[in-house]
């Protein structure tokens, strides 16, 4: 299990480092085997530092992130590549996660001179037809090919395969299906789901709700670096009760939804009376915790649903719960 | 704005310093001894500038000093203006002779280099996407930046003064002549200065032209020239905002290429022996004139230091962006 | 197929309509970058005049194998075609034609290693910088502002004047060390813009160390800028060069193109009219420079189809 | 009829050939309209919102009209074509962010711009603030450069300029998607209050993201391949669509409520053909799944039902 506990990334800017900027302020949640977390925000937000601090490819200001308890900040030097055995990611552009000027199978090969040296050519093809197969790629139409010869959705396949050659237990995607077309993205999505079976968690960034509805067993809202809202995926979208929340959700295109219609259901309370007994007291917009302002904690309201909100304190939660 | 300033100055006098510092270093860490150099030398002098000399020579070289104590004097003469006597000037201070020839080498340079950089730019910005023009200037930019400046200067001399003799053939003004305020002097200072400087001037343009070419044709394929000519804006208008914003690399450009031109503008003086610098430097290696060497080289060094702040701040004047990041804008 | 402008992330866009050209594109890259090398007339023709003067300077010695600086007919004679000194004798009667194609040797020679050396200068602390970034961006930037406003041949100046006995060798190396600030500065924002890119994180993950991305991730996407690089160096190192020999400071013995227009001009080749002494070595310099830098701008076009006129 | 575009073909050129990006299309847009323009990338969708104001140099008209307003727009002479463009047609280019020129102040730059098309700026400064302060923004963005603006602002700002002159037809390439959804529906929004107040008569809104279309847009008009697939109201392209694939892709779209574990969504398998030299016949073939016979003959995008075309075989009968 990966878990985050009170991550915190803080940029010094100016040349000599003179102000700080958080980037992101005490993030807590685990990832269990076989569990997808979708972590929402909108640009600026933070989710991708969150997934890059996971990966080591930024380091972390403060807090810690632990697999199966061990201490990943302190993993150092050539220590990293066990990590990377277990911890891997794929990434939002398709076409800048392959260096333009060599095939795309390369992905594999550094793979294969990094941690399977060794390996019998028969043995490593073996193993890359089974991976590619797993994320239903055909070997003919995708090996020795350049990456501007291949689909996005190709692509990402290839960078999730990429991922199942070694044994790793946590996979960051990070907005991995936004730039594939409509009509690709889904399958990728469900990919992305059944690897799940494998026992393998998932960190699943995104922008966009209906996605992150659509995947995930657990969902955390991030809001310039911090955690408004998180808990049980039905029970985030069944119950939005952070103004931030509400907006996003009020905000995100629907298919069958007109905004006004969506605005309207959110007004008002959800799930017979019950809810966020305080959005009267906020626009949509609403009031949030501003970074600098002393902070919200995140309140359980119900089972496996927290919330960061000023006027939350517990008394009134326990009359909601 | 300040904290800008603060760095680009930091930097000019962390360059000083280790110019400076090479200046003090060399004598002492090359081969050969330069003390023998100068003993050899000195017959040239009268017992007192002898004296002087040596005085002045013990105080920098002096071996009868720890190094760092060497250092401080060094500087602190350095800092009186005190760069030694010239061996070549038969004892004259170094810090005379150079301030006697450099009116002649910033006349030279000064105009030169603000010409050329005008005329360059416009030229380039005319010729790119105009085919027939772009045929005829690129190839003559091309030819002129790959010119050496002392071969143009050995050409035009050769042709317009040797041969056709419209132009004196070398000097800053005639040995008939002594400096004066008249209109005959004048008038041979100029006669004599225009060769030099057209060799300077031809070179340079020929690589502004193609430098504002090159960069121009970038910002017309660039999104807002695009966003212009869709919503129908004339060509005119198009081009005006590109070239403002090709010139502001040439502007980068020109502090990046100071350095080559000074070295253009001595070479230069050479072939036309023009009293500027470069004619010294070149007496002074050929009489192993260290001391007149090294004022130059510190005169030279400050003289590119100063420049390179000017453009700074002219940058700053004429790039919004740069004052806005300053001012804190949401860049 | 070069990262150099243009590093957009916004491949929506981008792919749209115009993205979509199926032929192999793996081919396409070579075939295009063929096809317009040849289309190109800019890269053509500086080629053409750089392999002649390569030639020159290769065989030139081995034909004319008379000693650049021995008396080799009468002084100050006219370029003539018969008995040998077809470029004319010098004030001495040394033969211009064999201390021409010499220059040019030493000028190839200091052009390739000088300029070699400032390219890897200039690549590594452009590389180290742009990847590491932070504090060692911070102190490698100070370095190379500092570098970039002396005037180098200021330096060099004072320096060579120093030395009793100077090479071609010593001339190219020195040459090196002082001419790779702009490189390093241009090679650093290169390096910065592809660091953000995602197969560089990619990179990493496969477990790579630092060195490892930048030898076979960011250099060999930035090859084709660094090649142009070194072309400018390259065309630098020889105009420097020929400064230098003219004040006198060249290879002390040897012969190269700036030597002798320096002795042309202390043995009053001007005032003598020996113009077949000067001109060679000038006209050698331009034809090497200036092929050098318009195959420069050959190369930018055809690596970089912005600049290609439809 | 506001615009009407008939068999309009525009080709790219490219080192392997001719690329058939828009290859004989017919439509129109009324007055009023928000048409949305939706598809894959590399469907077409950008160079025919291009075609319509600016042929760049690797874009080669080769037949077909534009007609807007009943005036014959002459899409293939460049000169012609600029009294239309910022007057008649205008557009909010996919490159907002960097659509204004860095180093001029924004009201300076246009001011020079609309001078530039013979009006006096001091005219229609007023109209030009009241704009400003209808979008939400500050009257002094005059006074500022474009890096002082926030990418919302930019967007707007730009907006703003293109409708200045009250175009007849407004092209808005892609301009929410690279925003935040709470950003993105403002914007849609804004183009909608642009359409009601009047600033442009009809608008195509070119995307890849239909939940917007569906939320902004009146009708809405499918491409696949350089073709037309289907046109038809909003409603009945997200409810009750006819050419399989304007199906399949709505049907592949995850929006909130749906989830994997209750209901697995699919998408189209395959990608679309090469447009160097795409197949004879329904460029969707390929990938249908009720492809036959007929379908290796070019289905005609004909009307179906009221406001409704489709090019199918199966939905306009074999016979058609």
């Amino acid at each position: 299990m990966l878990s985050l506990n009170k991550v915190s990334k803080t940029y010094k800017i100016g040349t000599f480092g003179g102000q700080d900027l958080i980037a992101v302020r005490d993030v807590s949640f685990d990832i269990s085997p076989g569990e997808v977390v979708s972590l929402i925000g909108e640009s600026g937000s933070g989710k991708t530092t969150v997934g890059k601090m996971v990966l080591k490819l930024i380091s972390i200001s403060s807090g810690s992130i632990t697999l199966d308890g061990a201490d990943v900040a302190s993993i150092r030097g050539s220590a990293v590549k066990p990590y990377y055995r277990q911890v891997q990611g794929v990434f939002q552009d398709p076409f800048s996660s392959y260096n333009p000027i060599f095939k795309a199978d390369r992905v594999f090969e550094m793979i294969r001179s990094e941690y399977f040296a060794g390996m019998a050519r028969s043995e490593w093809s073996d193993k890359i037809d089974a991976v590619l197969r797993a994320v239903t790629l055909d070997p003919g139409q995708v090996l020795n090919k350049y990456p501007h010869q291949l689909s996005g959705g190709q692509l990402q396949r290839l960078l999730v395969a990429r991922a199942l050659l070694l044994d790793i237990k946590v996979l960051v995607a990070d907005e991995i299906i936004s730039m594939l077309d409509a009509s690709t993205r889904i399958d990728v999505l469900n990919l992305l789901a059944d690897l799940k079976s494998r026992g393998l968690g998932i960190l699943f960034i995104t922008h966009d709700l209906s996605l992150g509805n659509y995947i995930s067993e657990k969902t955390v809202i991030l809001r310039r670096g911090e955690v408004v809202e998180m808990g049980a995926t039905e029970k985030v979208f069944g119950r939005p009760t952070h103004p931030y929340t509400r907006l996003l959700l009020s905000s995100v295109p629907q298919l069958h939804k007109k905004w006004a219609t969506i605005e309207a259901e959110l007004a008002a309370p959800i799930g017979g009376g019950k809810g966020c007994l305080f959005h009267d007291a906020y626009p949509l917009a609403g009031r949030n915790p501003q970074p600098g302002s002393d902070e919200p904690t995140l309140v359980k309201i119900e089972d496996d649903h927290y919330v960061g909100c000023f006027d939350l304190d517990s008394e009134k939660v326990a009359r909601v719960a | 704005m300040r904290r800008y300033f603060g760095r680009k100055l930091f930097t000019y006098l962390l360059t000083f310093f280790v110019a400076a510092t090479i200046d003090w270093l060399i004598p002492r860490f090359m081969p050969g001894d330069p003390v023998a150099v100068l003993v050899t030398k000195t017959g040239v002098f009268s017992p007192t500038q002898a004296a002087e000399m040596v005085k002045y020579y013990t105080n920098l070289f002096g071996l009868n000093q720890p190094l760092p104590v060497q250092y401080l004097n060094f500087w602190t003469s350095l800092l009186h203006g005190n760069l030694g006597l010239s061996v070549y000037g038969n004892g004259t201070p170094v810090f005379d002779m150079i301030m006697a020839a450099a009116p002649y080498t910033l006349a030279l340079l000064v105009p030169a280099i603000l010409l050329s950089w005008w005329a360059g730019n416009s030229f380039g910005a005319l010729a790119a996407r105009r085919k027939w023009l772009d045929n005829t200037v690129l190839p003559m930019g091309y030819i002129l930046t790959a010119t050496p400046y002392m071969w143009l200067a050995l050409v035009l001399s050769f042709t317009l003064s040797f041969s056709l003799r419209i132009f004196p053939l070398s000097g800053g003004y005639g040995f008939n002549l002594e400096p004066t305020f008249t209109w005959l002097f004048f008038t041979d200072l100029v006669a004599h200065w225009i060769l030099p400087f057209l060799s300077l001037f031809l070179v340079m343009f020929g690589g502004w032209a193609i430098g504002m070419r090159n960069m121009i044709i970038y910002e017309l394929e660039s999104d807002y020239s695009r966003y212009l000519a869709s919503l129908g804006a004339p060509q005119g208008l198009i081009r005006k905002y590109a070239f403002r914003n090709a010139m502001l690399p040439q502007i980068t450009g020109l502090a990046l290429q100071l350095g080559v031109i000074v070295a253009g503008a001595l070479v230069t003086e050479i072939v036309f022996s023009y009293p500027g610098l470069g004619h010294l430097v070149f007496a002074a290696i050929n009489n192993e004139d260290y001391f007149l060497l090294q004022g130059i080289f510190l005169f030279i060094i400050i003289g590119v230091l100063l420049a390179n702040f000017i453009v700074d701040i002219v940058y700053v004047l004429v790039d919004p962006r740069t004052r806005v990041a300053m001012r804190g804008g949401t860049a | 197929m070069t990262a150099i402008p243009g590093t957009s992330t916004d491949v929506t866009p981008a792919v749209d309509d115009a993205g979509k050209i199926p032929a192999p594109a793996a081919k396409r890259a070579r075939g295009e970058l063929l096809f317009f090398s040849l289309r190109s007339k800019k890269f053509v023709i500086s080629m053409a005049v750089l392999l002649f003067l390569a030639f020159l300077a290769i065989f030139g010695p081995m034909v004319d194998s008379t000693d650049p600086l021995a008396q080799a007919g009468l002084p100050m004679r006219h370029p003539t075609l018969d008995a040998g000194n077809w470029f004319g004798t010098t004030y001495f009667g040394d033969d211009v034609f064999s201390q021409f194609v010499n220059g040019l040797r030493a000028s190839f020679f200091v052009g390739f290693l000088g300029g070699g050396l400032g390219a890897l200068i200039g690549m590594f602390v452009g590389f180290v910088a742009g990847y590491r970034g932070g504090w060692v961006d911070e102190i490698l930037n100070m370095i190379t502002n500092v570098f970039l406003v002396i005037p180098t041949l200021a330096v060099l100046l004072v320096i060579t004047s120093y030395l009793k006995a100077r090479g071609v060798m010593f001339e190219a190396i020195f040459i090196g060390i002082t001419s790779w600030p702009w490189a390093a500065r241009a090679i650093r924002a290169q390096t910065f813009s592809l660091r953000s890119r995602d197969f560089i994180d990619l990179a990493k993950l496969s477990g790579r160390s630092g060195w490892k991305v930048i030898v076979f991730e960011i250099a060999p996407n930035m090859s084709s800028y660094l090649f142009l690089t070194y072309i400018l160096l390259f065309g630098g190192a020889i105009l420097i060069a020929a400064s230098l020999d003219f004040i006198g400071l060249g290879p002390t013995g040897g012969m190269s193109l700036g030597l002798m227009m320096y002795n042309s001009v202390t043995w009053a080749a001007l005032q003598l009219g020996i113009w077949w002494w000067f001109v060679p070595p000038g006209v050698g310099i331009i034809a090497l420079v200036g092929a050098l830098y318009v195959m420069n701008v050959g190369l930018d076009e055809i690596f970089n189809p912005k600049l290609r006129e439809m | 009829m506001s615009l009407q575009v008939s068999d309009l073909r525009v080709y790219y050129r490219t080192l392997a050939g001719d690329v058939k990006a828009l290859d004989g299309v017919t439509f129109s847009i009324a007055d009023k309209e928000i048409m949305g323009l939706a598809g894959e990338s590399g469907c077409g969708k950008s160079t025919l919102g291009n075609s319509l104001i600016r042929l760049d140099g690797r874009m080669k008209y080769v037949g077909g009209s534009v007609n807007l307003d009943g005036a014959e727009v002459p899409i293939w002479d460049d000169n012609d074509m600029v009294p239309f463009r910022f007057r008649e047609v205008s557009v909010v280019p996919q490159y907002a962010m960097s659509a204004m020129n860095p180093t001029r102040k924004i009201g300076k730059m246009v001011s020079e711009l609309t001078e530039s098309r013979g009006l006096r700026f001091r005219e229609i400064k007023e109209e030009l603030d009241r704009r400003i302060d209808l979008v939400g923004l500050d009257r002094d963005v005059l006074k500022r450069y474009p890096i002082e603006l926030s990418g919302g602002m930019k967007q707007r700002m730009v907006m703003v300029i293109s409708t200045l002159l009250d175009p007849s037809l407004l092209i808005a390439d892609e301009i929410t998607s690279a925003l935040d959804v709470s950003t993105q529906r403002a914007v849609a929004e804004t183009l909608v209050s642009f359409r009601d107040h009047g600033f442009v008569k009809s608008m195509m809104v070119i995307t890849h993201d239909i939940s917007i279309l569906y939320q902004i847009a009146d009708s809405i008009l499918i491409m696949y391949a350089g073709k037309l697939a289907e046109k038809a109201p909003t409603g009945t392209i997200i409810d009750k669509p006819r050419h399989p694939y304007t199906q399949m892709l709505v049907s592949s779209l995850p929006e909130v409520g749906v989830r994997y574990v209750n209901k697995k969504l699919a998408g189209i398998p395959g990608s679309p053909p090469s447009l160097l030299d795409p197949p004879t016949g329904c460029r969707f073939r390929a990938r249908c799944p009720f492809a036959f016979s007929k379908c290796l003959e070019e289905p005609p995008f004909v009307e179906v039902d009221t406001d409704h075309s489709v090019a199918c075989w199966k939905v306009s009968g074999p016979d058609a």
